[in-house]
């Protein structure tokens, strides 16, 4: 009885219980991320994931009697703003690639060998083309 | 009693760190001029790194006096971010410079719309000067976010195209790289629970191996191994390169994902040395052969130019994974599995380049068709066909010197007795066979008789740069001594 | 490195104008002419000058750190020079030969580059001057041959490229493990006349067997030991000139000299007897021998069956240095001028009836030496030569390799002799016959090329001039073996160098 | 001096042999062939006793001298050679290929001359082979299927002598540390070399069993051809006997004997089958056949009685000459059926060089063959043999019978078609053959007054009952045979005895060849059941990477590996 008490009490002290969430978090975000087929879940779950890490890294800041370690809220903000901009930009692409196929889900890989392949360098060589021309000309005469 | 040139290092690095960043920053202000800028930021930061190199080299052969720790903005560790210098970065510093150059030159015959400039140059000088501060940072969490601003950029340069199979492919391997980033984020956080501090050097003095060591690496090491496409998590790799513009396949396989090997590296190098054991080794191993005939089975199978260099890029880490078991028996080993990395890099990024300028002549890379391109350009066959015998490991390229290294290396464990050490030999010996049979696959066909074409003409530089980088690739062999000593001059390691 | 700017030199004559013509358009004929030519030339005066030199006693040593511990050595000594000058001499003919052969078809930039590269190597092999060095031109050999074998680009062709590939690169690995087993057991030693592992013997024997059947594995497949030479009949898809040349002088000639240099240089013949290394070898040899006889008995195309005679007289080679006698050995080496000579010969002529006359089998040759005179005597000399004739050439190989039998104290090896000649004859003479006495009815269909058209000769002037060149050659080496700078003389000094004891010729 | 002397006699044929070869068709050159012999003719002459030459950069060293044997074979070979030739310019006259002939001719010329000039074992063998093989191009000159057929069984028993020779060379000079044949012959080659010198130069001297080459070419080769075939080449193989075998004063019973045993063998079987046949070439080739055994048997004497091997062998030698002379005339004898003629003289003559060389062959007094029978017989008188080799002397002389029966036959056969000289007599042709039937009078003088040292003969030896009543024999039998049995167009045994069987063996082989023979050289592809595999591999290997390609796989490989890691770190 004591003793569950005490255990209970214990679980709860945050230099515990933060990171315990944490792994949790991680692992469900890591569970959306497989199951999930809209490219938005898979992004929610890789923030839950995210989100997931930083509250272990608050646990770890809160370890211990005392102010909380200013490093490591300082790191978790640093980590925050990387995961902000980097869900923003996967967002930018979904939405890209929503645009070209009409729904957000991945196109399954890998490329199948007679996917047409459109190439950037194609459309106006002749940006550069004096030199190309004549190395090409040296070429077709070979 | 340190040398008069030594003290110039950390100046030196914190302004290569300061070089490569500004010129991204100006060329990202600046779209117009991004490309001029990006080519002299090219020119310059190459210079820089070659002279740090030649400092670095002068201030040896002690180790203690050439590596450099620097603390930005004088906070020393644990509170403050240190830049670090020793032997393996600066190898692998020199590698990026030497590799990057080559592809901005290339960049200039390959992109040439002036909208597509204005992207491409200011993501790809972010992703070099991302790779620099990776190579120099020291610390755990700096190491984080390096990682994600290469592979931010990287992934916003595989999307480039702007096609659905390249933004698809840009989305999954974004997908991957986060969850990798995220994992080498929690393992990062634990250490830093259990020891308080960030720093490398720190930590590799504090660790010992306990559970939460063992987590953290764990989790770290995973992350990695999905970020440098390490088999069996490799599957990214062939979908985002197979749309990605050519210098950017070549950036990814040369640069990006040796990046993230050399994490693996330094971490198991150094902080987690501790933890190693035995059958950690065989694991990878057995991973590392899994790697070499899956990769190559698949690059045997695929029917597209890039798709069948990209698996290759997953069968050649095979090598570095097999070099694993090879340095818990001899720990020297290391040196030569970076000088694998680094020969496997420049040839690499040459096959790229040339299967881009193919793919350029003939408007597609379906192997089946290349035939009458290949025919008529010699050129470009000759450094795909250059670049395939360093990955062979065949005399006379940086390839076969570091295959005779490692088979000496993996003999050695044979001959001191372990049994398993057969397999590791067998799989380097015969890594090489599939290797020709993938290149020769790739180069066959211009061999064939039939119809000749041209095809698109190309710039020069797309025509010159593969061949002169395969050169270099196949040249490599001769940097084989300097290379390993100058990463002798890593404090710390064997 | 004393004068190792020689062995520089003599490796880039070839290197640099190869290279160079790689980067030639096509239809510079007359400047790709003049470099291969003037590279052929420059090697055969340096490597006069280098013989001149070595016969002084000069030593001639490059070496160049690959990596800690391990150089890439080029030296000079007599057994290098006598594969030097072989090939440095048969390459300014061959190229004499392909300059005509191929003149006026496609894709001569690249088949001259190859070509020069291929010789390059070749160069490299026999002036390589410990194991390693051997290996790195022994694998830019096989992929320097690849494109030649290919040349042709026919389907037959990449295939048989396919096969070449296969036999070679997988042998190549097993030399390679073989060679960096070998210097991590004994350290990267040069090639040393008696061999340098003498310490090892007792210690490691069991590994030493080991590593000498890996290494004759490694070699064999170039040298087309038996079970191991598929590859090579089927490589004659090649033009005529690069059947030639893979049969004369480079790749198969390269793995025979690895097994010499691994049996005199490396192990040495005393350990190699010791460790009952060298009998398995002569076995296999004898077996060779036989069975290429046999097989080129079954064919009728002529060139198959010159590459099945490759296959048995290239043992020959083997054979007389697993002998390990100072007269086998002669025999042996010898036969590396000697086969070197006649069997391009022999090739060339081949590669004329087929260019001039368009006859590829041996049931069309009848009445050939009546149209192309020159060229059959040519092939009589090289065909009595591989039949071991006097005063030909092949008959001082066979005499040496059969008194060196004896001298081993084997006679059997006598009889296997005896029974190859016996079928050499049997599948030499009725080609020899048919041409000079056989009767053709209907008139020649004459040059399926354009360029062997009407001229002063039985055949444009650059297919015949190298063919009658090595047939004379191959009379006045044997005619004149007694001369002290003949191979028979020069290999004599060779092995009373090795064996310290007078070689004395009978 | 002598070097160039000795060499030219090989040479000068071998220079013409060249000449003819590069610029075929001038008449000049053709005259000059019969020629290429006197060089020979004049060493055999003039030569100072012990000429001799050593070329140390020739080959491996090689020596050439001329000895008293050399000396006779010399002269009895050029001199042949040279009446050969002689009636060769005419009687190839109008052949369109006669240069091909002639460049035969004069190579084979040069291979006989020379390697009677060599001293050591390499030379002879150079020589020997290089005779050996251009003989071929003579026997099959007439492009007829019979001379395909006696060519082809002639290059195979050539072939297989000149490797039993280059083994027994080999042998012996490892014996004798050396390849002199003088040092060969010292070392006494014993065992295998023994045999192997013995059968590869038997084949060539026409030994039993190897003898049936001769019957098939004699009759196919042009009528010179035969004649120095027959004179001249097999003598080659004797004088390899007496260069090689060891014959010394410890003599060589065994091998003495069977040599015995054989040359009678072959001098009896000879006329057996001889007798026979029905063309007159062939006839002569048994004839010869049995010749050469005669002399086999003296050879075999001098291996068996030591202390007359001196004697001996110079018999031997002497008969050696004096076949070679006889039948090569015999042989020409052949070539002049038409030339049959109308004067009365002219007709005396002609039946004079007809009759003279068969009548010295079956041994009449005062011929060459009365002096070398009795110089062959001398020594036996003396010595006495033991067992079965007592009657030898007494077989010796009854060969003389069947020599003289199978020559009637020869006559018989040959005077059937003879015809008379339409257009005029053809003199090159007369004079070469009447000079080589005179010879056989002239051969018997010439030993008398110039006797040879090792041989000192007396006129006695000219004549004696044991050479008349076998000829008397001979005749009676001849007579019997001739009323008795009646004659056939069709030998009774077929030309070449054993070469029906040797040809059986051959076809067979021929036959096995063509079903073994090799697929052409083209790389074979792969089979269509290996392409489908490699489709079936492909498919199944990309449907394997889409799989791993799936998220969830990702995800469960993910963790998957992150157990593995954690676990393999907690194996440690």
């Amino acid at each position: 009885m004591n003793g569950l008490a005490e255990t209970v009490a214990h679980t709860l002290a945050p230099g515990l219980l933060y990171p315990t969430g944490g792994a949790i978090l991680f692992a469900l975000g890591l569970y959306g991320l497989i199951r999930r087929h809209h490219l938005v879940l898979r992004i929610l779950a890789l923030n839950i994931m995210g989100s997931g890490v930083f509250m272990v890294l608050l646990g770890v800041a809160a370890r211990g009697e005392g102010a909380p370690d200013p490093v490591a809220q300082a790191l978790t903000l640093t980590g925050i703003v990387v995961a902000v901009s980097a869900t923003a930009f996967a967002l930018a692409l979904v939405v890209h690639l929503t645009r070209l196929t009409g729904h957000a889900v991945m196109l399954p890989g890998p490329p199948d060998d007679d996917a047409p392949v459109e190439d950037i360098s194609r459309e106006a060589h002749h940006a550069d083309g004096g030199p190309a021309e004549s190395s090409a000309g040296e070429d077709r005469s070979a | 009693m340190i040398p008069a040139n030594a003290e110039w290092l950390p100046a030196g690095s914190a302004g290569l760190v300061a070089l490569s960043l500004g010129v991204a920053v100006l060329a990202t202000a600046w779209p117009r001029q991004a490309h001029r800028i990006g080519l002299l930021g090219a020119l310059a930061v190459t210079a820089w790194v070659l002279g740090l190199s030649a400092l670095f080299l002068h201030a040896g052969p002690d180790p203690n006096t050439a590596a450099t720790r620097i603390a930005l903005g004088g906070w020393e560790a644990p509170l403050g971010l240190m830049l670090q210098l020793d032997g393996l970065s600066m190898t692998l510093l020199v590698l990026t410079a030497v590799v990057a150059l080559a592809t901005s030159l290339y960049s200039l015959g390959y992109v040439h719309d002036r909208i597509e400039r204005r992207q491409f140059w200011p993501l790809w000088l972010w992703l070099w000067a991302g790779l620099n501060m990776l190579f120099l940072s020291g610390d755990a969490f700096n190491l984080y976010i390096t990682l994600e601003v290469v592979s931010l950029a990287a992934v916003a340069l595989v999307a480039f195209t702007g096609t659905a199979a390249a933004v698809s492919g840009a989305v999954r391997y974004l997908l991957v790289n986060i969850l990798g980033s995220l994992s080498f984020l929690m393992g990062v956080v634990l250490l830093f629970g259990e020891h308080g501090v960030l720093d490398l050097v720190l930590l590799e003095a504090r660790t010992e191996a306990g559970p939460t060591e063992r987590m953290a690496a764990v989790l770290m090491t995973a992350g990695l191994m999905l970020k440098a496409a390490l088999f069996p998590l490799h599957v990214w790799l062939a979908p985002a390169h197979g749309s990605a513009p050519a210098p950017v396949s070549a950036v990814l396989s040369g640069l990006v994902v040796t990046g993230s090997f050399y994490l693996i590296l330094r971490l198991w190098m150094g902080v987690f040395a501790p933890l190693t054991t035995p059958a950690f080794g065989i694991l990878v191993g057995l991973l590392g052969v899994g790697a070499l005939i899956w990769g190559s089975l698949q690059a045997l199978r695929a029917g597209r130019l890039k798709s069948i260099v990209a698996y290759s890029t997953v069968a050649q880490f095979g090598y570095l994974l097999v070099a694993f078991p090879l340095m818990l028996v001899d720990p020297g080993a290391w040196r030569v599995v970076v000088f694998f990395a680094v020969v496997h890099a420049l040839a690499k990024a040459s096959v790229f380049l040339a299967a881009g300028t193919l793919q350029h002549a003939a408007g597609h890379d379906r192997l089946a068709e290349l035939g009458a391109v290949l025919r008529a350009r010699p050129r470009t066959v000759f450094a795909l066909g250059l670049a395939g015998v360093s990955l062979m490991g065949l005399p006379f390229s940086g390839g076969f010197i570091a295959k005779y290294l490692l088979l000496e290396a993996g003999l050695g464990t044979v001959l001191a007795g372990s049994l398993i050490g057969v397999l590791w030999v067998l799989a380097i010996a015969g890594g090489g066979l599939l290797a020709a049979a993938y290149v020769l696959r790739m180069v066959a066909s211009a061999f064939h008789r039939g119809r000749r074409d041209v095809g698109e003409a190309v710039s020069p530089w797309m025509d010159w740069v593969p061949l002169g980088l395969a050169t270099v690739a196949a040249l490599a062999g001769l940097a084989g001594t300097l290379t390993l000593n100058t990463l002798a001059l890593t404090p710390g390691a064997p | 490195m004393d004068g190792g700017w020689l062995l520089l030199a003599i490796l880039f004559s070839s290197l640099g104008p190869g290279i160079a013509i790689f980067f030639l358009p096509e239809h510079r004929q007359g400047l790709r002419t003049a470099l291969n030519l003037g590279g052929a030339g420059t090697k055969l005066a340096l490597v006069g000058v280098l013989l001149a030199g070595v016969l002084r006693g000069d030593e001639y040593r490059f070496s160049l750190p690959l990596m800690p511990g391990i150089d890439l050595v080029l030296a000079a000594d007599a057994l290098s020079l006598l594969f030097a000058s072989l090939s440095a001499v048969l390459w300014f003919v061959t190229t004499v030969y392909a300059i005509g052969y191929l003149e006026g078809s496609p894709r001569r930039s690249r088949f001259f580059g190859f070509f020069s590269l291929c010789v390059s190597a070749t160069v490299g092999i026999a002036l390589s001057g410990n194991l390693i060095t051997f290996l790195i031109f022994y694998e830019i050999l096989t992929l320097a041959t690849w494109p030649l074998v290919v040349h042709r680009g026919t389907p037959a062709a990449l295939r048989a490229g396919r096969l070449y590939l296969g036999y070679t690169l997988t042998s190549g690995l097993v030399l390679f493990t073989a060679i960096v087993w070998l210097t991590l057991l004994a350290g990267a030693e040069g090639f040393t006349p008696g061999g340098y592992l003498e310490g090892l013997a007792e210690t490691h024997a069991v590994t030493l067997q080991v590593l000498f059947v890996l290494l004759m594995v490694g070699f064999g497949v170039k040298a087309a030991l038996v079970p191991l030479h598929s590859w090579l009949p089927i490589a004659m898809v090649a033009p005529a000139p690069v059947s030639a040349l893979l049969h004369a002088v480079a790749v198969v000639k390269a793995g025979a000299f690895g097994i010499i240099r691994v049996v005199n240089d490396v192990y040495g013949a005393e350990l190699a007897i010791e460790l009952g290394l060298t009998a398995g070898l002569l076995v296999i040899a004898a077996v060779t021998i036989i069975y290429g006889s046999i097989q080129a008995l079954r064919t009728d195309d002529l060139k198959q069956r010159l590459a099945f005679s490759t296959v048995s007289q290239v043992s020959y080679i083997i054979l007389g240095v697993a002998l390990a006698g100072p007269l086998g050995v002669i025999g042996g080496l010898v036969h590396l001028v000697h086969q070197g000579i006649t069997k391009i010969t022999l090739f060339f002529c081949a590669g004329n009836f087929a260019e001039t006359l368009g006859i590829h089998r041996i049931s069309e040759l009848d009445g050939v030496g009546r149209r192309m005179p020159l060229t059959m005597l040519a092939f009589t000399a090289g065909a009595l030569g591989m039949i071991g004739l006097p005063p030909l050439a092949g008959f001082v190989t066979k005499w040496h390799l059969g008194l060196g039998a004896l001298e081993a104290g084997m006679p059997w090896i006598l009889g296997v002799l005896v029974l190859s000649s016996l079928l050499n004859a049997a599948y030499f003479l009725p080609p020899v016959i048919r041409g000079w006495l056989g009767e053709r009815r209907e008139p020649w269909h004459e040059p399926l090329q354009g360029h062997a058209g009407p001229t002063r000769f039985e055949t444009h002037w650059m297919l015949l001039f190298p063919v009658v060149f090595t047939a004379a050659l191959g009379l006045l080496v044997g005619l004149f073996a007694g001369l002290g700078l003949s191979p028979l003389g020069w290999v004599s000094l060779i092995v009373q160098r090795d064996y310290s004891l007078p070689g004395f010729g009978l | 001096m002598s070097g160039v002397l000795l060499l030219a006699v090989p040479l000068v044929p071998l220079m013409l042999a060249v000449f003819i070869g590069l610029r075929p068709g001038r008449a000049r050159l053709n005259r000059l062939v019969p020629w290429a012999a006197l060089p020979g003719l004049a060493l055999a002459a003039l030569a100072p006793p012990g000429l001799e030459a050593t070329f140390s950069s020739l080959l491996m060293g090689t020596h050439l001298a001329v000895d008293p044997t050399g000396r006779a074979f010399l002269g009895l070979t050029a001199g042949l050679w040279l009446a050969a030739g002689l009636f060769a310019l005419s009687d190839r006259r109008d052949d369109p290929r006669r240069h091909r002939f002639y460049v035969f001719w004069l190579l084979a010329l040069a291979g006989n001359l020379g390697l009677i000039l060599a001293q050591d074992a390499i030379a002879f063998y150079l020589f020997f082979s290089l005779m050996s093989l251009s003989a071929y191009g003579l026997v099959i000159h007439s492009g007829k299927p019979e001379a395909w057929r006696a060519g082809r069984i002639y290059l195979i028993l050539a072939v297989i002598g000149e490797v039993f020779l280059f083994a027994g060379l080999v042998l012996a000079a490892h014996a004798a540390g050396q390849s002199s044949l003088a040092a060969v012959a010292a070392a006494r080659p014993e065992g295998w070399a023994q045999v192997l010198l013995v059968l590869g130069l038997g084949i060539k001297a026409g030994m039993l069993p190897l003898h049936f080459w001769l019957p098939l070419a004699h009759p196919a080769a042009p009528v010179p051809a035969s004649a120095v075939l027959s004179g001249a080449m097999i003598k080659a193989g004797l004088l390899g006997w007496m260069r090689l075998l060891p014959i010394d004063a410890a003599g060589h019973a065994a091998l003495g004997e069977a040599l015995v045993l054989l040359g009678l063998a072959a001098a009896f079987l000879g006329v057996a089958v001889g007798v026979l046949q029905v063309r007159p070439k062939t006839i002569l080739a048994y004839s010869s056949i049995s010749q050469m055994g005669l002399m086999t048997t003296g050879i075999g004497l001098a291996l068996l009685l030591p202390e007359a091997r001196g004697w001996l062998l110079a018999a031997v030698t002497l008969y050696a000459v004096h076949h070679g002379l006889a039948k090569g005339a015999l042989f020409l004898t052949a070539g002049m059926q038409r030339q049959w003629p109308v004067a009365r003289p002219a007709r005396a003559a002609f039946a004079l060089f007809t009759l003279l060389p068969a009548l010295a062959l079956a041994g009449l007094p005062f011929t060459s063959g009365a002096l070398a029978k009795n110089a062959l017989k001398e020594p036996l008188a003396a010595e006495a043999l033991s067992g079965w080799l007592a009657h030898t002397e007494w077989l010796l002389t009854l060969a003389a019978a069947g020599t003289t029966v199978l020559l009637l036959r020869f006559l018989w056969r040959w005077r059937a078609d003879l015809e008379t000289a339409t257009d005029g007599l053809d003199r090159p042709r007369w004079w070469a053959w009447g000079g080589l039937s005179l010879m056989a009078l002239l051969l018997p003088l010439a030993t008398l007054l110039a006797g040879p040292t090792a041989l000192p003969l007396s006129v006695h030896d000219l004549y004696g009952s044991s050479l008349l009543w076998p000829v008397m024999l001979g005749l009676g039998l001849a007579l019997l045979a001739w009323r008795g049995v009646r004659d056939r167009e069709t030998p009774r045994v077929p030309e070449g005895d054993l070469a029906v069987l040797a040809e059986a063996a051959w076809d067979s082989v021929r036959r096995t060849r063509r079903r073994l023979a090799l697929p052409g050289p083209w790389p074979p592809r792969i089979p269509a059941r290996m392409r489908a595999l490699r489709l079936g591999a492909r498919r199944r290997l990309e449907a394997a990477e889409r799989m791993l390609t799936r998220w969830e796989t990702i995800g469960l490989l993910f963790s998957a590996a992150m157990l593995g890691l954690y676990l393999t770190l907690l194996a440690g």
